[in-house]
């Protein structure tokens, strides 16, 4: 394992800590806890809490800030953090006027969020949630654990937390943060796997012909494993995956994010978006704001993400609000 | 004599001692189908429930449990967090009041704890995940009128070895669909150490159950 | 070579036609060449062009727009853009009161650039030129090529771009220019190779447990080739032999740049800046900003920087100047 | 007859060839002390320069060497692009007016590409540049009154495997200071190669300069 760090069990609380040193204009650390949150606060405005595991940086502290998320909540790497800690979270965010989780689907972000929602309840706090579930890799089903929450989520984060600085009440935030997860759907590829540091090794093996088309923003695979194609190629299956779904159809306006899972070059990404922004407009779907770069990593992983949001007034005049963060600005 | 406090605090410390001895075989069942963390989150929170537990003396089992569950509830994270968290909480309420534990009241508190894993995870059986050793373990106390180590233990074994052949529904390994048949379930796994422990510590202090 | 790419000999075209695509508000490609510039105009202003070879992606077209480059020029992976080119970035950015060219020290750039130059005084265009050497891993030497320009050339972009964007003359804008090029210094390090595309392979090997102090953005060595250090490590090192150079002293305000190579997670960098940021303090230098993230890559090594800009009034508000591209936003 | 349109045509192909041939091999010995493109910025510039060529019917040495120099200038880049199109373009500046090219003039002309190169790159000799082929070769063209094949092209090989035990000083291979020690200049080598190409084109039309 080469890593720039120095205890692979520490890496979370320094990370935290020369986040704070880095920009204390935007975010502080609340002491004794894994909770970042903003330093200017809006007053009587919904609190918008996200967080998860570690690892996929800038996601989730990157986007606390005006416009954004009250509060990030950072986990051990890859591991939701406990209800305490998202109570913390909770409790940084709120200003009186309730508090709205964006929580990602996985079986363990859910547990943890929902035991922290029951705990902020016994505190008279009110909180509500949204589960996003964009990743169209995997199967949509209510039996199972169901869709992945992936790079998509930013964009739930980004109306979210647009809405909450309208000054409008906790339903309406919801409301709002609901119709961009109906509107949002994404899917990712890898080319090599990471490696959490206190494991030391990678997750996964890939040999040097192959690529993973369906991959998650943990290494846990989607749909097949195949031999290595072309930027234009994975664009092409990426797009036709996420049109399958039904969401975004000729005619539609989009915002769309080509997302780096950690160690594919800019270069590339934009080698891709330029294949995707020709697919689109072949389709008839018409580009209103392309975001490319990295916002939600996989520790080191060589892959990307494509997400598509379906805009409607609403939700763009919520994407184009100012956003006041370390890693997202509008 | 039943469980006291001093049993439950010898099958933490059992259980703990086989999650940090297998921590890298639990991390790489969980590089297998999952996201390759489960050894480092249970070592990190059963080391914590050591230490917390450390702090005070007990006076009922029930209060032990209380903390060691809280510990991993805080300081697992994860799926597995909330899940052995609320099983061991489970316990400790099911068991509030008694200074010793006699085989109906384990009985009953394993029951407990499967409701509280079911609940927290909205997993059935056969979904390749903890469900399916914690379930088989319950009915196999039901089926018993006293506690017997061995096919204690054998049980569970036998449970956490079936999951290597279901395909996962629930938790991350269900995204592998076919292909997560043919590795143990991790979470599987580390439940099988905690009800060896159990089966262990009760065997080696001749505890009457 | 495992890279998400089409044609290892297209990629800077399909770059910046990607670019192009997913940022036109920002900036537009210059048909037929290799130029990126400004969409949005400000008249009668020193145009600044910046440049050399592609692979440091955000730099140098991620800087383009109000408030820093007017024109960037996309030369081939790792290699300057013949004069031609960057003479077609010149007249992009040409609006009347003359051109700014801000040059990484490296003997293809600062040949190719001077060419240009030439060539643009034959079209009676003003143009003239800074040469930005902050790398202090490499001996400085007027009788050697001397230092080489990483990326402490961000800052003078920032610099000169906000300098140019208040309507000063060329010489003005030069001379604060020179005043970032005097007050910068960086150094780098890598945790790996790279690869360019149309090479296939890596351009040099380490081994699992090494690492090279005083890495180039092309992968040129610098001071030695060590055992992995930690992070804390890493950070003493570079820190001390830019202080050694006497420009930061304490009581002075820096600005700091914590910049990865291309596959360090952002975790990575924040664990290293929180060092940095003591270290900072401790020698009783203040840190007034601090920027974390890929501003100068080296493709997909792993790795990063660290700059300090050494502050005054004029530096401070020149830096705080609004800017808005797509990868320096302020 | 002297070098002829012709000639030069038949040169830059010959160069073309090797520098196909070796591009990979270029690459490499940049790779070992610099960024690794020179292989592939030198078999980028001298395939347009071929295609450019090709465009026309040149009527003089002088204005082939023009579109030659051109092409290297603008689709060479790096470090080599400004040195080896200068010093053609000095080369076309130096035989304007003439149909064929005699010793003398020869002569004359790597004088002048030499002085470019100089001038361009700022180098000195032993810096473990291309300067360090280009001036033993202009110092054995002025030695001698009569192209001499087999000696011009060893002086060449012999001067590019000198910068072999340099230590450079000029170029990105200066960074590496004592580890610069061992390997072939790469602008050094390809500068053989051009060289090797004019004299096999002499030998092998029968020029007589
Ligand atoms: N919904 C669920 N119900 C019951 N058990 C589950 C569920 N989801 C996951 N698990 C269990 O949790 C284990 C994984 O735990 P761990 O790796 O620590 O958490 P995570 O999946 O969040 O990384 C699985 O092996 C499985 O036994
Ligand atoms: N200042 C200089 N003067 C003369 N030759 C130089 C100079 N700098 C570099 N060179 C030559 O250029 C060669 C490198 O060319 P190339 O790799 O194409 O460019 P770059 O160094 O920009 O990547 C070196 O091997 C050396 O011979
Ligand atoms: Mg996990
Ligand atoms: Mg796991
Ligand atoms: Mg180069
Ligand atoms: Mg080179």
């Amino acid at each position: 394992m080469k890593k720039l760090i120095n205890d692979p069990n520490n890496v979370v609380e320094e990370m935290m800590k020369g986040m704070a040193a880095a920009h204390h204009d935007v975010l502080k650390h609340v002491p004794d806890t894994a909770v970042l949150t903003r330093v200017e606060r809006t007053a009587g405005k919904v609190g918008i809490v996200s967080g998860g595991g570690s690892g996929h940086e800038p996601s989730h502290a990157g986007f606390v800030g005006k416009g954004m998320l009250d509060a990030a909540v950072c986990g051990p790497v890859f591991t939701s953090p406990g209800p305490d800690q998202v109570l913390e979270g909770i409790k940084a965010a709120d200003s009186g006027a309730g508090v709205l989780l964006v929580i990602k689907n996985y079986s363990g972000d859910v547990m943890n969020f929902e035991m922290a929602m029951e705990l902020a309840e016994m505190e008279t706090i009110t909180v509500d949630k949204v589960i996003v579930n964009d990743d169209v890799a995997v199967e949509d089903s209510t039996y199972t654990t169901g869709r992945r929450g992936i790079a998509g989520t930013v964009f739930v984060h980004k109306i979210a937390g647009a809405k909450a600085e309208t000054g409008a009440p906790l339903a309406e935030v919801k409301a709002s943060a609901e119709k961009a997860i109906r509107n949002v759907r994404s899917m990712g590829m890898a080319l090599s796997a990471c490696t959490i540091p206190a494991a030391g090794k990678p997750g996964f093996e890939m040999a040097e012909n192959e690529m993973e088309i369906g991959m998650g923003i943990h290494g846990e695979p989607g749909i097949e494993r195949t031999l290595l194609k072309t930027a234009d190629e994975v664009a092409e299956e990426l797009i036709s995956k996420i049109l399958q779904d039904g969401v975004h159809k000729s005619g539609d306006e989009v915002a769309v994010m080509i997302n780096g899972l950690g160690s594919t070059p800019l270069m590339e990404l934009y080698i891709l978006n330029g294949k995707v922004s020709d697919i689109l407009e072949e389709k008839g779907i018409t580009v209103y704001k392309t975001f490319v770069g990295e916002y939600m990593t996989a520790i080191e992983m060589a892959g990307c993400s494509v997400s598509l949001l379906k805009l409607d007034d609403e939700l763009k005049e919520l994407l184009d609000a100012p956003a006041h963060t370390t890693a997202f600005r509008m | 004599m039943g469980l006291t406090t001093k049993h439950i605090q010898l099958w933490l410390q059992k259980t703990n001692e086989k999650i940090q001895e297998n921590k890298t075989y639990l991390t790489e069942l969980d590089q297998a189908i999952g996201d390759g963390d489960h050894g480092i989150n249970m070592a990190r929170g059963f080391e914590e429930a050591i230490k917390k537990t450390a702090e005070s003396d007990y006076e009922s089992p029930s209060d032990l449990l209380k903390d060691w569950a809280m510990t991993l509830i805080s300081k697992v994270g994860g799926a597995s967090g909330p899940l052995f968290g609320t099983a061991i909480l489970k316990m400790s309420m099911s068991v509030k009041g008694k200074a010793e534990i006699n085989y109906a009241e384990l009985t009953t508190a394993f029951e407990e704890a499967l409701a509280g894993i079911l609940q927290r995870g909205h997993a059935a059986e056969n979904q390749k995940t903890l469900v399916d050793v914690w379930s088989p373990i319950v009915r196999f106390l039901q089926e018993n009128t006293a506690f017997d180590s061995a096919a204690f233990t054998n049980q569970a074994k036998e449970a956490m070895e079936q999951t290597k052949d279901m395909q996962a529904e629930k938790g991350r390994a269900a995204y592998l669909k076919e292909r997560s048949i043919g590795h143990i379930d991790p979470g599987s796994a580390s439940s099988f150490y905690l009800l060896q422990s159990l089966s262990e510590v009760i065997e080696k202090e001749g505890v009457t159950v």
